[in-house]
């Protein structure tokens, strides 16, 4: 396989919003502690309505790039919120990468993760150390990059992104939260985990699943 | 934890469906979306059209203040999550009436950005925006960084406010200064018994002990800025009052409004014991309270909690806040009312 | 069971005062006692002076339903315990203005026996009384001892429409007919989710599973006529609206008001994802809702659960109940009112 | 001592209030199993009021006969609802026996029993079996108006209505109640002691004690 075919992407995408919707009472319970609890919620509803987008689009024989604009509006009117304009702003980033007339090459799809980073660096406009999700989709879009330098393949690029948000993810904990809903809390964010963070490493990590097992079906 | 629900991912929805046909009289649909409601009153060609919103969970905010000579729309997005902005686009298309466009809302990072959106969606149709983002809530950032606050229950005041201004035909320019200035001159700041426990998961959003109470929170269920051991209403209300006065720093013969709202689970008794200590309590300041508003005005879901708002007025802003309007949650007679 | 209060005991005197502050301009003390309010702009010389009145507890009610078109006085006893005749009479000379009182009050022992006290110790001063005792709560007897029912949130009906034939300068016989009409076209039942606590003891009244509910309950916590498995809301709407049809049995074509009340602890949007279904029932039956009112009308402290109120209306009962009025918890602008 | 002062009268009752205060938790709650979980509270604030007024009463040298009414309007006046009616007829038709220039003769003392009965049956127009208090106080009257006829003294005689009155409140369970808030339970208020009988019972209890107090009190 070269290509990621829109059914394919779409089942990547499922497998994702799986992951997001089994963590969602986990999520919301971290943005319970610094936030207002919905973060679970939102993720979920909001990767629904991209899988719901998507499997309707596929059906209509769209190439898999032209998933990736449809995704971002499809999160963002099923969602709103903080997060919705964030990964309304990374999928239609990532939508600028890939062609919408083509499907989408297996070996660039860690791109994916850079083009995140991008998406909501550029909408959020938070820093390092703000305490947000972009302190997991920052380290994860460099990984991605220094590997894909070292001649990385797709799955190890995205072990590397994995590894780098996680370790973003619990550096949170030490931050003290200055943007978003939780910096009104001030010292009182201190040792927490940023929900936004923990999704971000919960996506990166159902991406690496969800190719790993396409390659795999592949394989055998 | 019970509730009267069908499905939890549902309520939002049904629960506009019941309040479309319950205030029939009052509001419609917004074509074209499901998630906000416009004034059948309010919106006419000329006058500065007011669109308000946020998240749902906050009843009889935000389509409560909907209605003539209040806000001419509202839009309302998930429990606690900023609407997207198609849902804003469509009530602004609704109550346009070529006078522009006035916005306003909470400062939450979910509404500015999609409210943002919206404008410039609006913008690019021709429509004139000005947005005013409210920053009432004083336990949520130090006085030097007003801007980064939270806006709370303080909105009713400024949603009244700008929409007698629209009301009265003036411009949007005047609308966006006055109501500004409604929102600079508020102060409030809450106070929770018990955390807030969203409808799908039912549990608390954090823990508060049994002779606890958490000081500073918001309308969200956001934990507040210190926790302490619960204290009669007299000294809650104290305590609550004093950090506003100390900010607000009225003079004697000063006049403001007055709003206790319960954040969704105070029973009505309550708040009418705090209304009592705070009415004292300025009197003895030498500062006229020129309205009191006690009740349920803008909630945290059923979240047992109070908030204080106050807002210093002035003689404009005096002659807004009396001014007639009609809605669901908010009447004033104008002329015909007795007394002060 | 977490409160803002100060002493348990104090709780009614001191909310009393926080609502005569709070409601200045519509309300006054009654002279000589602490328990009742009365209408700054109500009574007048010539008309009848409604006097309403029981229990603490359930707020707005009796106080919030004072006001101009609508109560003339409120006389309010400890937390579910009806007013001794004593608040009663000094309410009764407050308002009385040469025609004559009607008394409206809730069928309960407790309240008869006061009120009747009062009634005789009035007439002994020269002031014409008669009483009108509600029974709307369908649940508390079968339907041919209707006189021994309690009455529940439909008060809220009854009292409009009083106010309004008393605002209309209607004789007293006219008004308690026309009175004693609301009442027997009223009809409502109420469910609960959890038991009542009372402010001093905080024990629930009893003990209710944490999947059931209880059906039928009164709202002074009384325990319901049976006790099920918590439903959804649109099957709990039903339960209680089939029970009231069954009973009013009305014809396609037919009109009535609607209430669905929060007992207090059930938060808007529960009452909107009821009143959606109501409302999409009676559409169904052909029967035409001319008003629907949806909150914390007629409370239970803050018990978790609701009730329904129907009043089947005829053309006087819409004419009365479209009067306008000014009160705390219920303001009717009459003629400028927007559509039906 | 042939006769109870005001003062005596006065202490007698303020038995009778710590005793109902004691009780009153569990009166509330026997009222909330089957009505509105008040009459606990109702009994305590009206007997509070009644030993305020009394002590008031007495100071101003009146006779004990004269507390009588005072008490039924203090009483009435601190409650309403609807111990408040019954109570304050009780009051008032002891009032009505006991001579208002005189101190109350020991003896005669148990025959507040008996104008209490009287008093609440005029009022509450309940008929023996309808589980109210009724069921209590009716049993204790007739059991005083029995030993008196046999010549008992008063202490022996509030023996007799205090062995009547209990068995008439345990008999109260297995009544179905037809007047008052419990009216609307049905068959629901079965196996429930009714709570208006459960305080009367307290009250004969108190005057009980209350007068061996004083009688032994004098006697050392
Ligand atoms: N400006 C921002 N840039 C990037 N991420 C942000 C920003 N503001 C907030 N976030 C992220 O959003 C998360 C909260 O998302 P969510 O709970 O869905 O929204 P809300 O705070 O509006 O309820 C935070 O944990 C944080 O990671
Ligand atoms: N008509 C009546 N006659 C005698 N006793 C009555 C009558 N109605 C009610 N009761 C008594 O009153 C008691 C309840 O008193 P309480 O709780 O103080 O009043 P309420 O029912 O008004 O809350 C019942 O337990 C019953 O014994
Ligand atoms: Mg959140
Ligand atoms: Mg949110
Ligand atoms: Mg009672
Ligand atoms: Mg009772």
């Amino acid at each position: 396989m070269t290509n990621l075919n829109a059914t394919q992407m779409t089942e990547l995408l499922r497998i994702v919003s799986m992951r997001i919707d089994e963590a969602s009472a986990e999520l919301g319970a971290l943005d319970g502690a610094i936030g207002d609890a919905d973060h679970g919620n939102t993720m979920a509803r909001g990767f629904a309505a991209v899988v719901t987008a998507c499997v309707e689009a596929a059906n209509q024989d769209v190439k898999a790039g032209a998933l990736l604009p449809i995704s971002g509006r499809s999160f963002l009117n099923a969602v709103g919120a903080t997060t919705g304009p964030l990964y309304a702003s990374a999928f239609l980033r990532a939508g600028q990468a890939f062609d919408a007339q083509q499907d989408i090459p297996v070996d660039r799809l860690p791109e994916m993760v850079v083009c995140f980073c991008d998406g909501i660096a550029q909408r959020g406009k938070a820093t390092p150390g703000d305490k947000t999700m972009l302190d997991a989709w920052g380290p994860a879009a460099r990984a991605v990059t220094e590997a894909q330098q070292n001649g990385a393949g797709p799955v190890a690029c995205l072990d590397a992104a994995l590894e780098a948000a996680s370790e973003g993810r619990e550096a949170t904990r030490a931050m003290v939260a200055s943007v978003g809903r939780a910096a009104r809390l001030g010292e009182r964010s201190l040792g927490h985990v940023d929900p936004g963070a923990a999704s971000a490493v919960i996506i990166i990590a159902a991406l690496r699943e969800g190719l790993a097992n396409l390659l795999q079906g592949e394989a055998s | 934890d019970k509730k009267l629900i069908n499905e939890a991912r549902d309520i939002v929805d049904e629960s506009i469906d019941g309040l479309l046909l319950a205030h029939e009289p009052l509001l419609a649909k917004v074509p074209g979306t499901h998630r906000a409601v416009m004034a059948r009153n309010g919106p006419r060609s000329g006058k500065v059209g007011i669109v308000i919103g946020g998240g749902s969970g906050h009843d009889p905010g935000f389509w409560g203040y909907v209605g003539q000579g209040c806000a001419d729309a509202a839009v309302m997005g998930n429990i606690f999550a900023a609407p997207p902005p198609d849902p804003i686009l469509a009530a602004s298309r609704a109550v346009h009436g070529d006078a522009g466009l006035l916005y306003i809302y909470g400062n939450f990072s979910g509404d500015v950005m999609n409210f943002d959106m919206a404008a410039e969606m609006a913008a690019a149709e021709g429509i004139r925006v000005r947005q005013v983002v409210t920053t009432d809530d004083i336990a949520s950032s130090p006085p030097d960084a007003r801007g980064s606050r939270r806006g709370v229950a303080g909105n009713v005041f400024v949603f009244k406010i700008a929409g007698a201004a629209a009301d009265l035909n003036a411009s949007l320019e005047a609308c966006e200064i006055v109501a500004r200035r409604a929102a600079d001159c508020t102060y409030t700041m809450g106070l929770a018994l018990e955390p807030v426990r969203l409808p799908d998961t039912r549990q608390p959003s954090y823990e508060v002990g049994p002779d606890e109470m958490e000081i500073g929170v918001g309308i969200h269920g956001e934990p507040g800025v210190m926790r302490q051991k619960i204290v009669k209403a007299d000294d809650a209300a104290d305590l609550l009052l004093d950090r506003i006065l100390s900010e607000m720093a009225p003079v004697r013969g000063d006049r403001v409004a007055l709003l206790i709202n319960s954040l969704g689970g105070t029973q009505t008794m309550e708040l009418y014991i705090l209304a009592r200590r705070v009415r004292q309590r300025l009197k003895a300041h030498g500062i006229g309270v020129h309205r009191t508003f006690v009740g349920p005005y803008f909630t945290s879901l059923d979240m047992k909690g109070v908030s204080l708002s106050l807002m210093k007025l002035d003689d404009e802003l005096i002659t807004l806040l009396d001014h007639p309007c009609h809605t669901p949650a908010l009447t004033e007679l104008g002329e015909q009312k007795g007394g002060k």
